[in-house]
C-alpha cells in the first residue's frame, strides 16, 4: 500500500473526562475488558462447580478440611483485600493526575501481591509436605487446579502492572497508559473477588463439613 | 519416543496422503517464489488485520476443513454400505469418525459463520473497522494455527479416536496413551482462545461501531443474531477452556479429574463438555438464522415479519441454551426429577425457534419472491431443518431417548440441524455475499444445480438413517452383520453422502467457472439488497469500507433510500481523512509460538512445550510496549480510490 | 448515574474507597466467626457466608470497580457492563448449581465410592448401607 | 408448481418408509412392558410432529407458489411487518404442543425409574451387569451364578438391573426389553427390565469404548419361570466356580466366548465402589495399553482381530456356552 503519515488517533478533551475514557481505543478496550472480566467468571465458575463437585472424593489422601489453617488463610485474605484498597487508591490519584500517588499506591499494590503469592506458596508447600498435592485425589486437584489459577493470575497481574507502571514512568499519564491503568486495575479487583469466593466456597465451607 | 510412534506407516492412504502434502508444499513453495509473490502474501495476507481479508482468510480454510471432513465423511460412508466391509479397521475408523465430528463443527462450521461474520457485519453496521482489528488477527491465526495442529495428527503421531465428545475414562491415558488425543487437547484449546477473542470482539465492535443512527433495533437481523451468538461464546467457551485443560492435567500431570483412579468422576467429564457443548450447537444455529432473515427478506423483496419478535425468540434461545445440557446424558441416572426438567427446558427451545420459523415463512407472505441460488438454499433450509428440529424434540422426551440415545436416529437428528441448518446457511451467505468479497457473483445456473444435487443427497443419505436408529443400529460402530438387516438402508445412505460430495464438487467448479467467467459487478448492490453493505459504491468495498459514514435514520435504511430515490451522492468536500490501523505480523508469529508450543506438549517434550509458551509472551509483551496508533488516509487518497472505482 | 461526571468523585478524601475497605474487611471477619464459631446448622452457615460473599463481591464492583460508569455520553456502556456482569452471574451459578445438582442427584445414593477405602473388601460400614435395605439377597 | 415437485416426492417417499418400516424396525416391536411404554410415547410424538411437519410444509408450498415473483404478480405488500395476532398464534400453539408432550414424558420418566406398573407386586430378580472392554459380566447374587456375554432371565418378572463398569464408560441396552442406560466405573446405575415373550434378544453396549467397541455385544435369553429355575439351578451344581485369576484375566481389554460360573465376582470385587480394580489387574498381569500406530500396537490389533475371528467361528459351531 501507499507510503501514509502516522498521526495519533482523536481525543476528546473536555477537561471533566477522566483521561482513561478521552481516546476511543481506551473506551474500547475497557468496555472490552469489562467482557473479558465476565468470561472470567464463566472460567472460575467451571472450575469452581469442579471443585465443588470432586471435594469429597478423597480416595485415601487427606481431607480437605483437615489441612486448611486458619491463620495462613488470614493472612492471605487480609493481603489480598489490602492491595485491593490501595489499588483503588492508586487509580483515584490517577484521577487527579497525580502520577507519583498512582505510582506509589500500584506498588504498594504489587508489595501486597507479592506477599499473598509467598503466603499461598508457603501454603502449598505445607500441603504438599503433609502429602496432599495435585495426584493425590480428585478432590486435591480441584483444590489446586482452582486455587493454582486464582494465583496463576496473581502472578501475571503483578508482571502486568509491573509492564503497565513502567510506561507510565517512561510516557507518563496519557490516554493510552492511564487506559492500561485502569484495565489492570479492574483485573486486580476483579482477582480479589475470585478469592472471596476462594476464602467462601473452598476454606471456610472445606473447615465448617471438616469439623461439623 | 521412536519413529514407528512418531510418523504414521504402514497403510497406502496415509503414504498416500503424505505424499500429496508434501507435494502440495513444494508446489505452493514454488509458486510464490516463482512469481516473487512471497512480499505480497506477507504484506497483503499473513499481516492484514483487515476484516474482509481476514474473513476471507476464515471462509478459504472452512472450506478446505469442510472438504478434509468431507472425505472422512465419505470413507466412513463406504466403510458402512454393506455388512462386514472390510475397507476401515476399527482403530482407523475410530479416528475418522473422531476427526470429522472435530473438524466440522469446531474447524468449519464456527469459522465458516466467523468469516462471514467478519466480511459482513463491519460493513452492515457502517463502520470502518472492527473494535480490535489487532486482536481479530490474532484470532484468526490462532484457530489457523489450532486446526493445522490438529490435522497433522492424520500423519505425525496418530489422530484421537475417542469421539469428538472424548468421554473419560476412554480419553484417559491409561486407555489412549499416545499423542492422538492430546493433538484433541491443544488443538481445540488453541483454537478456543481465538474463538473466545472474537466473541468479545465482535461484541463490542457490534455494541460500539455502529454508524450514527442505527440504534440497536435498526439493526439488521444477521448483525443481531451475531451480537447474540457473541454473547453465547463469550460465556460458553471457558467452560470449553477449563475442561480441556483439566483433561490435559489428567494427561500429562497427573491429576484425579476424570480418571479411574484417585476417585476422579468420568461422569464430571461429560457435565463439563456438554455445558459447552450445547451452547456450542446454537453458537453455530444462530448466525445462519440471521443470513436466512436477511436473504428472505431481500428476495421476498419485504420487511422482515415480526422484527421484534425474532430479536426476543433469539436472546430466549441464548438463555435457554444454558439451561438444557443435561439432554445429552439423559441415560446417565441422575433422576427422574433432573430428567424431567432438562426434558422440558429442552423442548422449550422448540417454542422461539418455531417462532423464528412462521416469521420467515410470513416474510415471504404477500411478497415478491425471487427463486436466486440463495434463496433456494433458505428455503431448504425451512423445509429440512425443521425435521432435524422436531426429531430434536423427540430426542428430549427423555423417556424415549433412552431409546434413541447413541443410535443412529440422533446421527440423522443432528446432520438435519448442522447440515440444513449450518452448511445451508454458509452455502447460502457464500453465495449471497459472494459479490461482496470478490466482485462477482457465482453462476446462478451451476448453483442451482449444486442445491439440487445437495439437498436431494442430502435427504437420501440421512433419512433413512432415522429408520436405522429405530431399527437398532447404534452409533459410532465401524461395522454391522449381515443378519441386523441394516445393509439396504446403508447403502441408500452411502449413495446420498456420495451425491452431497458431487455437489461439493460443483460447487467448486462453478467458483473456478465464475472466477473466469462471470461478468464483474460495477456497483456494489449486487442483489439490490436492503442493508448497509450494499450501499458502498465499488463492487467490493475499499479497506476503510466507506469514505463517508452513512448516517442512518431507520431499518432497512439503504433500502428505503433506494425506494424514494434519495440515495446519497458522495462529494468531495465530505470526506476526510480516515484513520485506520496499521498490519502487524506479530498475531501471526505469536500463532506460530502456540504451534510450538502445542506441538511440544502433544508429545510431551516439555522443553519444546516451555520455549513456545516463552514465545507467546514474549509476543504479548512485545506487543504492550508497542504504541501504534495505525495511520491517517489522506483525502486524495480516498478521492483517487473512489474515483476509480466509478 | 448515567450524566453524574465522574470527575467531581475524587478530588477529595476517598471516602468510598475506605468505606468499601472497611466494610470487606468486617463482612470477611464476620464469615469467619459465623462459620466457625457459631453452632447454626450447616445450611444456614452456607447461606449466610454465600450471602456475604456476593455481598462483598458488589462492593467491590461498585465502590472499586465503577461497575456503573459510563465512559461515553449516552448510558450504554455501563448498561452493557452491568448487563454483562448480571449474565455472567447467571450463567456461574447455572454452573455451580446445576452440576452439583445433576453430578449429585440420583448419583448420590449409587455412589459408592465416596469413603471406601481403596482396599478389595468393602465390609466398611460407609457407602450405600442405608440404600441396600430394600434389596433381596445382599452380596455381602 | 414444477418448483415444488422434488418437495412433494421427498414426502411421498417418507410416507412409504413409515409405513413399510414400523413393524419391522425393532425399538417399535418391544416384546415387554418397558419397552412398549417407550413406544407408545415415542408413536404418541411422531403425531405431534407429523402434524407440525404438515403444517409448516402446507404454509411453505402455499406461500411460496401464490407469492412467487412473475407477471401481473398480486398482493405484493412490501412494508406488511408483522400481525399481533398471527404471531400470537405461533407463540400459544407451540406451547401447547410443549406441553402436551410434557405431560405423558414425564410420566414415563418417573414410572420408568421403578419396576413395570403390571408387575409392581412381583419380587424383581436381581442381575448386576459388569461391562468391561469389551464384554458384559452377569452376576446372579441369589443364585450366585455368573455368565459372560449372555443372560438367561424368565419371562414376566422384572428384572433389576445393577450396572457398572471396570473401566469405559458403557450403556446397557437391550431394544427389545427397553432403553438404556449408563454403567459407570465407580458408580452403580439401576434398569429395570422385563420380557413378556420368550426368545432370545440382542443386547450391547451402545456407548462408544473404542477399539472392540463394536462387537461389545451379548444375548438376552428370555425363558418360563421354571426354565430358568432349572438352568440356575444345574449352573450352580455343574459350572465351576470363578476363579480370582480368571476373573483378573477377564479385565484385559478383548473378546472372549460366552462363560459360565457357579461363583460371582461380587465375592471379592464390586467395581461399584473399587473403580481401580480392573487397572490394578493389568498391572498385576503385565498388560500394558500400546499406541495404536506403533509396531507393538499393531500386533495387538491383529491379535484381537483373531481372537474375534476364532470367537465367531466357535459361535457358529454352536458351543457357545462352554463351561
Ligand atoms: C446446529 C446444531 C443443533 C441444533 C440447532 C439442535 C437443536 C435441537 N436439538 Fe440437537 N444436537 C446437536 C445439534 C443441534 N441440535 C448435536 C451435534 C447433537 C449430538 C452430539 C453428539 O452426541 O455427538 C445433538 C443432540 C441432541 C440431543 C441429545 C440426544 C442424545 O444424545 O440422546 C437432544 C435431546 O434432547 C437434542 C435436542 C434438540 C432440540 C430440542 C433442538 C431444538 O433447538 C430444535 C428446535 C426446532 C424445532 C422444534 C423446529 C421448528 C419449530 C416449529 C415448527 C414449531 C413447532 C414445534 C414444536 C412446538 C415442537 N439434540
Ligand atoms: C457441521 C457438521 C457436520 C457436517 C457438515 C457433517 C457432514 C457429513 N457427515 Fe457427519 N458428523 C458430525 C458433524 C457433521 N457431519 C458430527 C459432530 C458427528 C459425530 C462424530 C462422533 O461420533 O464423534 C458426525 C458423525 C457422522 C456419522 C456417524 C459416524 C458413526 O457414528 O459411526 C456419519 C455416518 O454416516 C456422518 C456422515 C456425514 C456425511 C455423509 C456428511 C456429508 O454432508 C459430507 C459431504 C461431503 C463433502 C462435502 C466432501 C466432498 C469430498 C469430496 C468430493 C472428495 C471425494 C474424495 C474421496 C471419496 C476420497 N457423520
Ligand atoms: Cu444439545
Amino acid at each position: 500500500m501507499r507510503r501514509r503519515e502516522k498521526m495519533a488517533h482523536a481525543e476528546t478533551h473536555d477537561p471533566n473526562t477522566p483521561l482513561e475514557y478521552r481516546s476511543e481505543t481506551g473506551r474500547l478496550n475497557i468496555l472490552g475488558f469489562w467482557i473479558f472480566l465476565g468470561a472470567e467468571i464463566a472460567l472460575f465458575a467451571t472450575l469452581f462447580a469442579t471443585y465443588m463437585v470432586l471435594s469429597h472424593r478423597v480416595a485415601d489422601g487427606p481431607a480437605l478440611g483437615e489441612l486448611f489453617e486458619v491463620e495462613s488463610l488470614l493472612i492471605q485474605t487480609f493481603l489480598l483485600l489490602t492491595s485491593s484498597f490501595t489499588c483503588g487508591l492508586a487509580v483515584h490519584e490517577m484521577r487527579r493526575h497525580n502520577v507519583k500517588g498512582l505510582i506509589t499506591w500500584m506498588a504498594i499494590t504489587l508489595g501486597l501481591g507479592l506477599g499473598f503469592l509467598y503466603f499461598e506458596i508457603q501454603e502449598f508447600l505445607h500441603f504438599i509436605h503433609e502429602g496432599a498435592n495435585i495426584g493425590t485425589s480428585a478432590a486435591w486437584s480441584g483444590f489446586f487446579v482452582l486455587v493454582g489459577t486464582h494465583g496463576a493470575h496473581v502472578t501475571f497481574g503483578i508482571f502486568w502492572v509491573t509492564m503497565v507502571l513502567i510506561q507510565v514512568a517512561k510516557r507518563g499519564l496519557t490516554p493510552a497508559t492511564s487506559a492500561k491503568v485502569f484495565i489492570t486495575s479492574l483485573y486486580w479487583h476483579f482477582l480479589d473477588v475470585v478469592w472471596i469466593f476462594i476464602f467462601t466456597a473452598v476454606y471456610l465451607m472445606g473447615m465448617v463439613t471438616h469439623n461439623g | 519416543m521412536k519413529w514407528d510412534e512418531f510418523f504414521v506407516t504402514g497403510d497406502p492412504m496415509i503414504y498416500g496422503a503424505d505424499v500429496s502434502i508434501v507435494l502440495t508444499m513444494v508446489g505452493i513453495l514454488f509458486y510464490l517464489t516463482k512469481y516473487k509473490k512471497w512480499k505480497w502474501l506477507w504484506d497483503e495476507w499473513l499481516t492484514t488485520v483487515d476484516h474482509k481479508k481476514l474473513g476471507i482468510m476464515y471462509i478459504v480454510s472452512a472450506v478446505l476443513m469442510l472438504f478434509r471432513g468431507g472425505v472422512d465423511a465419505l470413507l466412513m460412508r463406504t466403510q458402512l454400505a454393506v455388512p462386514e466391509a472390510k475397507f476401515l479397521d476399527s482403530q482407523h475408523y475410530n479416528e475418522i469418525f473422531t476427526t470429522h465430528g472435530t473438524i466440522m463443527i469446531i474447524f468449519m462450521a464456527m469459522p465458516f459463520l466467523i468469516g462471514l461474520i467478519n466480511v459482513v457485519v463491519p460493513l452492515q453496521i457502517g463502520a470502518r473497522d472492527v473494535a480490535y482489528p489487532y486482536l481479530n488477527a490474532v484470532s484468526f491465526w490462532t484457530f489457523f494455527i489450532g486446526a493445522m495442529l490438529f490435522n497433522i495428527s492424520f500423519v505425525i503421531g496418530g489422530s484421537p479416536s475417542a469421539g469428538w465428545t472424548s468421554y473419560m475414562p476412554l480419553a484417559s491415558n491409561e486407555l489412549s496413551p499416545g499423542p492422538g488425543q492430546n493433538y484433541y487437547l491443544l488443538g481445540l484449546q488453541i483454537a478456543g482462545i481465538g474463538t473466545l477473542l472474537t466473541g468479545i470482539n465482535f461484541l463490542v465492535t457490534i455494541l460500539k461501531m455502529r454508524a450514527p443512527g442505527m440504534t440497536l433495533f435498526r439493526m439488521p437481523m444477521f448483525t443481531w443474531s451475531s451480537l447474540v451468538t457473541m454473547v453465547i461464546i463469550i460465556f460458553a467457551f471457558p467452560i470449553l477452556t477449563v475442561a480441556l485443560a483439566l483433561m490435559t492435567f489428567d494427561r500429562l500431570f497427573g491429576s484425579h479429574f476424570f480418571t479411574l483412579q484417585g476417585a476422579g468422576m468420568d461422569m464430571l467429564w461429560a457435565n463439563l463438555f456438554w455445558l459447552w457443548g450445547h451452547p456450542e450447537v446454537y453458537i453455530v444455529i444462530l448466525p445462519a438464522f440471521g443470513m436466512f432473515s436477511e436473504i428472505i427478506s431481500t428476495f421476498s423483496r419485504k420487511t422482515l415479519f415480526g422484527y421484534k419478535a425474532m430479536i426476543w425468540s433469539m436472546l430466549l434461545i441464548a438463555g435457554y441454551s444454558f439451561l438444557v445440557w443435561v439432554h445429552h446424558f439423559f441415560t446417565m441416572g441422575s433422576g427422574a426429577l433432573v430428567n424431567s426438567v432438562f426434558s422440558i427446558t429442552t423442548m422449550a427451545i422448540g417454542i422461539p425457534t418455531g417462532v423464528k420459523i412462521f416469521n420467515w415463512l410470513f416474510t415471504m407472505y404477500r411478497g415478491k419472491i425471487q427463486f436466486t441460488t440463495p434463496m433456494l438454499w433458505s428455503l431448504g433450509f425451512i423445509v429440512n431443518f425443521v425435521i432435524g428440529g422436531v426429531t430434536g424434540v423427540m430426542l428430549a422426551m427423555a423417556a424415549a431417548d433412552y431409546q434413541y440415545h447413541n443410535t443412529y436416529f440422533l446421527v440423522s437428528h443432528f446432520h438435519y440441524v448442522l447440515i440444513a441448518g449450518t452448511v445451508f446457511a454458509c452455502f447460502a451467505g457464500l453465495i449471497y455475499w459472494y459479490p461482496k468479497m470478490f466482485g462477482y457473483k457465482l453462476n446462478e445456473r451451476i448453483g442451482k444445480w449444486v442445491f439440487w444435487v445437495f439437498t436431494i443427497g442430502f435427504n437420501v443419505c440421512f433419512f433413512p438413517q432415522y429408520f436405522l436408529g429405530l431399527d437398532g443400529m447404534p452409533r459410532r460402530v465401524y461395522t454391522y452383520s449381515e443378519e441386523s438387516g441394516w445393509g439396504p438402508l446403508n447403502m441408500v445412505s452411502t449413495i446420498g453422502g456420495f451425491m452431497m460430495g458431487i455437489a461439493f464438487l460443483i460447487l467448486v467448479y462453478n467458483m473456478y467457472y465464475s472466477f473466469r467467467y462471470a461478468k464483474r459487478e460495477t456497483t456494489g448492490d449486487a442483489w439490490d439488497g436492503r442493508t448497509l453493505e450494499w450501499s458502498t459504491p465499488t463492487a467490493m468495498p475499499p479497506f476503510y469500507n466507506f469514505a463517508k459514514i452513512p448516517e442512518v435514520t431507520g431499518l432497512d435504511h439503504f433500502w428505503r433510500q433506494k425506494q424514494a430515490g434519495k440515495v446519497e451522492k458522495l462529494k468531495a468536500e465530505d470526506i476526510k481523512p480516515i484513520h485506520m490501523p496499521s498490519n502487524s505480523g506479530v498475531p501471526f508469529i505469536m500463532a506460530s509460538f502456540f504451534f510450538v508450543a502445542g506441538f511440544g506438549m502433544v508429545f510431551e517434550w516439555m522443553w519444546m512445550a516451555i520455549f513456545g509458551i516463552i514465545g507467546v509472551f514474549g509476543t504479548l509483551f512485545y506487543r504492550s510496549f508497542e504504541y501504534d496508533d495505525g495511520y491517517y488516509v489522506s483525502v486524495e487518497e480516498v478521492i483517487e480510490t473512489e474515483k476509480i472505482s466509478k | 448515574m448515567a450524566n453524574k461526571t465522574v470527575a467531581n468523585e475524587h478530588h477529595g478524601f476517598p471516602w468510598k474507597h475506605l468505606i468499601g475497605f472497611v466494610l470487606s474487611i468486617v463482612l470477611t471477619l464476620f464469615a469467619l466467626w459465623i462459620a466457625l464459631e457459631t453452632d447454626l446448622s450447616l445450611t444456614w452457615i452456607l447461606i449466610i457466608i454465600f450471602g456475604f460473599a456476593f455481598l462483598q463481591a458488589a462492593l467491590q464492583l461498585l465502590m472499586f470497580m465503577h461497575v456503573t460508569e459510563n465512559s461515553t455520553k449516552s448510558n450504554l456502556t455501563s448498561r452493557v457492563q452491568i448487563g454483562n456482569i448480571l449474565f455472567a452471574a447467571f450463567v456461574a451459578i447455572v454452573i455451580v448449581i446445576g452440576s452439583v445438582w445433576v453430578m449429585t442427584a440420583g448419583h448420590a445414593k449409587h455412589d459408592k465410592d465416596q469413603h471406601a477405602p481403596k482396599t478389595e473388601n468393602h465390609e466398611n460400614h460407609g457407602g450405600g448401607s442405608e440404600h441396600d435395605s430394600g434389596e433381596h439377597g445382599s452380596h455381602e | 408448481m414444477r418448483r415444488l415437485k422434488p418437495f412433494f416426492t421427498f414426502g411421498l417417499l417418507m410416507a412409504v418408509f413409515m409405513l413399510s418400516g414400523c413393524s419391522d424396525m425393532i425399538v417399535l416391536d418391544p416384546k415387554g412392558p418397558v419397552g412398549a411404554e417407550q413406544r407408545d410415547l415415542i408413536m404418541y410424538s411422531i403425531w405431534f410432529m407429523l402434524f407440525i411437519l404438515l403444517v409448516v410444509y402446507a404454509l411453505t408450498a402455499f406461500i411460496v407458489y401464490k407469492y412467487r415473483d412473475r407477471k401481473n404478480h398480486k398482493g405484493y405488500d412490501p412494508d406488511n411487518e408483522g400481525s399481533h395476532l398471527l404471531e400470537t398464534i405461533w407463540w400459544i400453539i407451540p406451547i401447547i404442543i410443549v406441553i402436551a408432550l410434557s405431560i405423558p414424558t414425564v410420566k414415563s420418566i418417573y414410572s420408568l425409574e421403578g419396576p413395570p406398573e403390571e408387575s409392581k407386586d412381583q419380587k424383581p430378580l436381581v442381575i448386576h451387569a459388569t461391562s468391561v472392554n469389551w464384554k458384559w459380566v452377569f452376576s446372579y447374587p441369589e443364585q450366585d451364578i455368573e455368565t459372560v456375554n449372555y443372560l438367561h432371565i424368565p419371562e414376566d418378572r422384572p428384572v433389576l438391573f445393577k450396572l457398572t463398569s471396570a473401566d469405559s464408560m458403557a450403556s446397557f441396552w437391550v431394544p427389545q426389553l427397553g432403553g438404556q442406560k449408563y454403567a459407570m466405573a465407580g458408580m452403580e446405575t439401576e434398569l429395570y427390565l422385563q420380557a413378556d415373550e420368550q426368545g432370545t434378544y440382542e443386547g450391547r453396549n451402545s456407548n462408544f469404548t473404542g477399539e472392540g467397541f463394536t462387537n461389545h455385544t451379548f444375548d438376552v435369553m428370555a425363558m418360563s419361570d421354571a426354565e430358568f429355575e432349572k438352568w440356575a439351578s444345574e449352573t450352580k451344581a455343574d459350572a465351576p466356580e470363578l476363579s480370582k485369576g480368571q476373573y483378573d484375566k477377564l479385565m484385559l481389554p478383548g473378546h472372549v466366548k460366552q462363560m459360565t460360573f457357579s461363583s460371582t465376582h461380587l465375592d471379592w470385587v464390586d467395581h461399584a465402589k473399587n473403580p481401580e480394580y480392573a487397572l490394578d489387574a493389568r498391572e498385576r498381569l503385565g498388560y500394558e495399553e500400546k499406541l495404536p500406530h506403533s509396531k507393538a500396537g499393531k500386533e495387538e490389533k491383529k491379535k484381537r482381530e483373531e481372537e474375534m475371528k476364532k470367537l465367531e467361528e466357535s459361535e457358529s459351531h454352536g458351543d457357545s456356552h462352554a463351561h
